[in-house]
């Protein structure tokens, strides 16, 4: 098992490309994407709405090595601050298969 | 005109609905179910203009289409200063409400073509290209608007040119907008043997079809009800006003610029007067993040749709047969 | 009456869900598609109604409704003492169980409906008014048991008023009968012509929906056969005998009390024999936390549901042909 | 035979799917309605081919059944072997996708049924048949060869056994399959009578519901567009001679060793030309993981299925005008 | 980044108006909701019906300082308790934006 | 509150079955399964697909206690090897109710 970090991230549908790019920018093409996710913060409810999902969240998980993660977080900062959204890290151990 | 005769099943589905929503029932329909029938009534909407359309000269689409791109840049313009001159709203929320005001919401359409056709009143094809057309000016001349309103205050965009191509795109292949367009287009090409084949799906369930849909738009404006109070008193009274002042624009219109007949210029009114609830919301929500979707979506939903739908449209009618 | 005309299509296609659900075939219909077609019945079979009725004196419909009352809160009494008796259930599950034959299946409804016009049997409209009103007394028996059982246990429940609003509204606004009342109402005061325009979607579909849907039914029913051994043979047998005597009782009430035809009293007796497997499941996780869910929809789901739709239905026609 | 007549609504409603995607836009069918198309049609089509093999003798379809046995078996190995022949792929990924050419697409089938009701073509029934039964051996082969090929490089597989049994049962208990099956004994069994009651659903809605599908295809297909750099020119290449040479012995059989009519001979042609993308794809996903399924998918969707309805059903129709 | 805790509960669908209701009541009223959740335990296997998506589970997750747990935590025990469920709490490190 | 281990499991909707009997066969009986989880990975991207849920991912939470996860993880490693996935595993606290 190797040590890595797990990192949450939940963000309103519509941003979900621009999450990805910005993971692919740091070499973080794998991810694992939750769909349907509600959610309630600062701007509201947000849920799946009849005319169109893309008013719902996604929760994006990944998990990384140590060192990628803070400049990863400066890059998708911004969109969390202007959109909206979390982002949680954790500890885990990775099973290497 | 008595109560009877507004009150066609489509109509008390939509009742039905509401009541379940403000009863707090549990009643749920499934959100893909909303979104095929959605689906179904643009594609069916389509077909039936292309249908009509290709019985006509397409020269005489010219007008229609002129008065549209008119309508769906004048309309926000209108809505934008009446909001600003009223009220104290901010510049982004109030563009954000004003670029409903000129796109078309679907559903509304559909009732008033059902109204219509239950009372016998004919139609020109015309305005369901202008249907298809209206919502794309509208969303360009609020893309201009906020971009000068940004370059005023100075304001910087992450990647903001690559998000205006986005938004840009969104408008012009926005999926309702292309079923629509789609539709018309297969159903202008197809021959009438061809066509024959489809009917049974296309033509004869969309009142039943209607029905259901109005119900899960019932639901949808119940829901909208209890955030009246977010959106205060004023708002509720401008979502009334507006559609009522935009539809007697686009009954004027329809009867002395295009000349159309009774269902006709009513259909012009309904187009200036609704507000969309499908294309807009999501891409003011890309265009204008610094405003607050549950303002303009309880407008547009919780408001004047069931205005409309309720009152607007045998007042639009009415209008109609006194302008013609 | 041949084997040939008890296989209707809408029966054949309940047997061949039953038969994939138990090669283990990984057929699989998307669960919206099934609640979709399920509001689509209880809207048709409501406006169906209604439109009956809009033919009829309502004041005629008085006994039924007394009737339906009738049943509704002397099925689960009846269920729960024959259980009680015969058994070592506890009260609990005995109540919540019970509760299910005081209310109906929509399902085994529709199919019985399906049965009658196959045959050309004539029924009065006042079962499907029945059918609307029958789950709540049902319900409000339960709750007086469950509260004087745990009055006597001296349980206390977390928010004990709170949680009885809760499930009293529940099962007044419970969906299924919102839509089902909601349909009948739109089928009564919509006149003649607009109705014309919406039957190509409720009334000539009926039937080929009911066969989508009673294939997804098969499967449902399918999937509980595993849990048989769970419930025991004595359950199973239960699920048995309890609606040939509830569909006895409705065929007596419907012929002597009620005065139907043939067809209106099977109709009663199918009310009488059937258990709610969409509105009551619910309502009882919430009102009977302590009995076992998988008990109570494999009872009515995966014995009496199939009894019903191959055997019972023809047997309570075979019944009301010699009572009336 | 010109354009006009080949572009049915159908087809162009495929093209509109494939517009839509290479635009980028954001339209999007719920996953849900896109398999409740899937499963209407195969009950529809099973049905359509029950109530007409009722009307002949069941021991005349056994060429039929045997014609499709053959095809099924020898279809994955001709494409085998021409792959492994012209290519350098590993025996695995050349297995995987040639099992998918022994199989059927239910999507094209329909497609040449709508092709030829529109051309007023008779056919005969039996081909409905050969397509519920052709998957099965075309995937008994596969199995076949992987175990063969497994043998020889004596690589061991988790559970080995146990997961033969669970891939040979999915192949027969597979959801589709069993629909189609079910489908066609309904009608076989069900007499005329209670057939009426299902027709305006299960009939008249069929070519509307169609196009829906087909909309949905194309959208799937375009996605698939952007994969083909994954496949490589030469796969492109093969999976559009691969369905020529299949749709030149399907028809060749149908005529000459079956005495089909022009109609049942082109739709041998289609059966033999076409490929699953439903049933076989997850099949191979558990029988071949050493596969990669973006190109199988990208292959039988993204090339042989368009390549199929835009060109190959014409050329079948053509190609069996001249055999028969 | 600010340190916080990470809670995880998982309840039948029917309860989570309870369980938020309860959260508001301490001051919790950001949280994120993951839908379709399926689940097995002593209470048997839950997963989504035909009739109702009432018989199906949802997790709520939400990040929180780690003072309001222990007080939440009984709050929301005796639903547990009644209607089964569980709650996972862990470290994380939540990217102020 | 009991020291357990959060295990989250991601992998194939297909191997869904066979990784539910991998761990019963560890009397770990008592998960949870989110659904509707799509992913990046080496196998490349893997989402809904129209024609069967087959080619999703699904997501497996398990909470149990340190020992029995070295046992259990050796017996999934297999499958994660062949058909890909991965296996996170972190410290939690379980509220005991
Ligand atoms: N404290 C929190 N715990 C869990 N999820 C949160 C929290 N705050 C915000 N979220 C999630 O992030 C989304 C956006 O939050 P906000 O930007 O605050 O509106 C919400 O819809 C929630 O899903
Ligand atoms: N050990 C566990 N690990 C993960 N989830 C669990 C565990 N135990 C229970 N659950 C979840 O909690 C729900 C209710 O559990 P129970 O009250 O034990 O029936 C189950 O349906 C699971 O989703
Ligand atoms: N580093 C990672 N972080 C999160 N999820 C991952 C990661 N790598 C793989 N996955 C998930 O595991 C699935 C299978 O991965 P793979 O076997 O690498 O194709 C992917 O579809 C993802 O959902
Ligand atoms: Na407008
Ligand atoms: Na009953
Ligand atoms: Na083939």
């Amino acid at each position: 098992m190797k040590h890595v970090k797990r990192v949450e991230i939940i963000v309103e549908a519509l941003e979900k490309e621009t999450i990805i790019n910005l993971l692919k920018a740091h070499h973080l093409e794998h991810y694992t994407l939750y769909k349907h996710v509600a959610g309630n913060g600062e701007r509201g409810m947000r849920e799946d709405q009849v005319f169109g999902e893309k008013f719902e969240n996604v929760a994006i998980v990944l998990a990384c090595s140590e060192e990628v993660i803070a400049e990863m977080i400066e890059s998708i900062r911004p969109v969390l601050k202007k959109y909206g959204g979390i982002c949680l890290v954790s500890d885990a151990q990775w099973v290497i298969h | 005109m008595d109560l009877n005769t507004l009150l066609t099943p489509a109509v008390l589905f939509f009742c039905l609905g509401l009541t379940a929503q403000s009863l707090g029932s549990d009643l749920k329909l499934p959100t893909d179910l909303t979104k095929s029938l959605t689906i179904y009534l643009l594609i069916s909407i389509g077909l039936h203009g292309g249908k009509e359309l290709a019985h006509t000269q397409l020269t005489s689409a010219l007008p229609a289409i002129s008065v549209a791109i008119l309508l769906g840049m004048t309309m926000p313009l209108l809505a934008y200063w009446l909001i600003r001159l009223s009220s104290k709203m901010d510049q982004f929320n109030a563009i954000a409400i004003a670029t409903h005001y000129g796109s078309v919401s679907a559903g509304t359409f559909l009732t008033a073509l059902a109204f219509l056709e239950m009372h016998n009143v004919y139609f020109e094809p015309y305005p369901i290209i202008m249907m298809a057309i209206m919502d794309t000016p509208a969303i360009l001349i609020c893309l201009i608007m906020v971009f000068w309103m940004r370059a005023q205050s100075e304001q910087k965009e992450i990647n903001a040119t690559q998000g205006l191509q986005t938004i840009v795109r969104e408008a012009f292949t926005n999926g309702s907008i292309l079923l629509l367009l789609g539709g018309l287009l297969i159903g202008y090409v197809s021959n009438d043997k061809s066509m024959i084949n489809v009917q049974p799906f296309f033509d004869q369930l969309f009142y039943g079809i209607l029905c259901v849909f109005l119900l899960a738009m019932g639901m949808e404006a119940g829901k909208k009800l209890n955030d009246f109070k977010k959106v205060g008193v004023y708002l509720v009274f401008f979502g009334i006003a507006m559609p009522i002042l935009g539809g007697f624009i686009g009954v004027i219109l329809g009867a002395s610029v295009l000349h159309f007949s009774i269902g006709g210029a009513t259909l012009v009114g309904v187009l200036a007067a609704s507000a969309s609830y499908i294309v807009v919301p999501p891409v003011m929500r890309m265009a204008v993040p610094e405003a607050n979707p549950s303002i303009y979506l309880t407008l547009s939903l919780g408001v004047t749709f069931p205005f409309n739908v309720l009152a607007g449209i045998p007042l639009y009618y009415y209008m109609a047969k006194i302008a013609v």
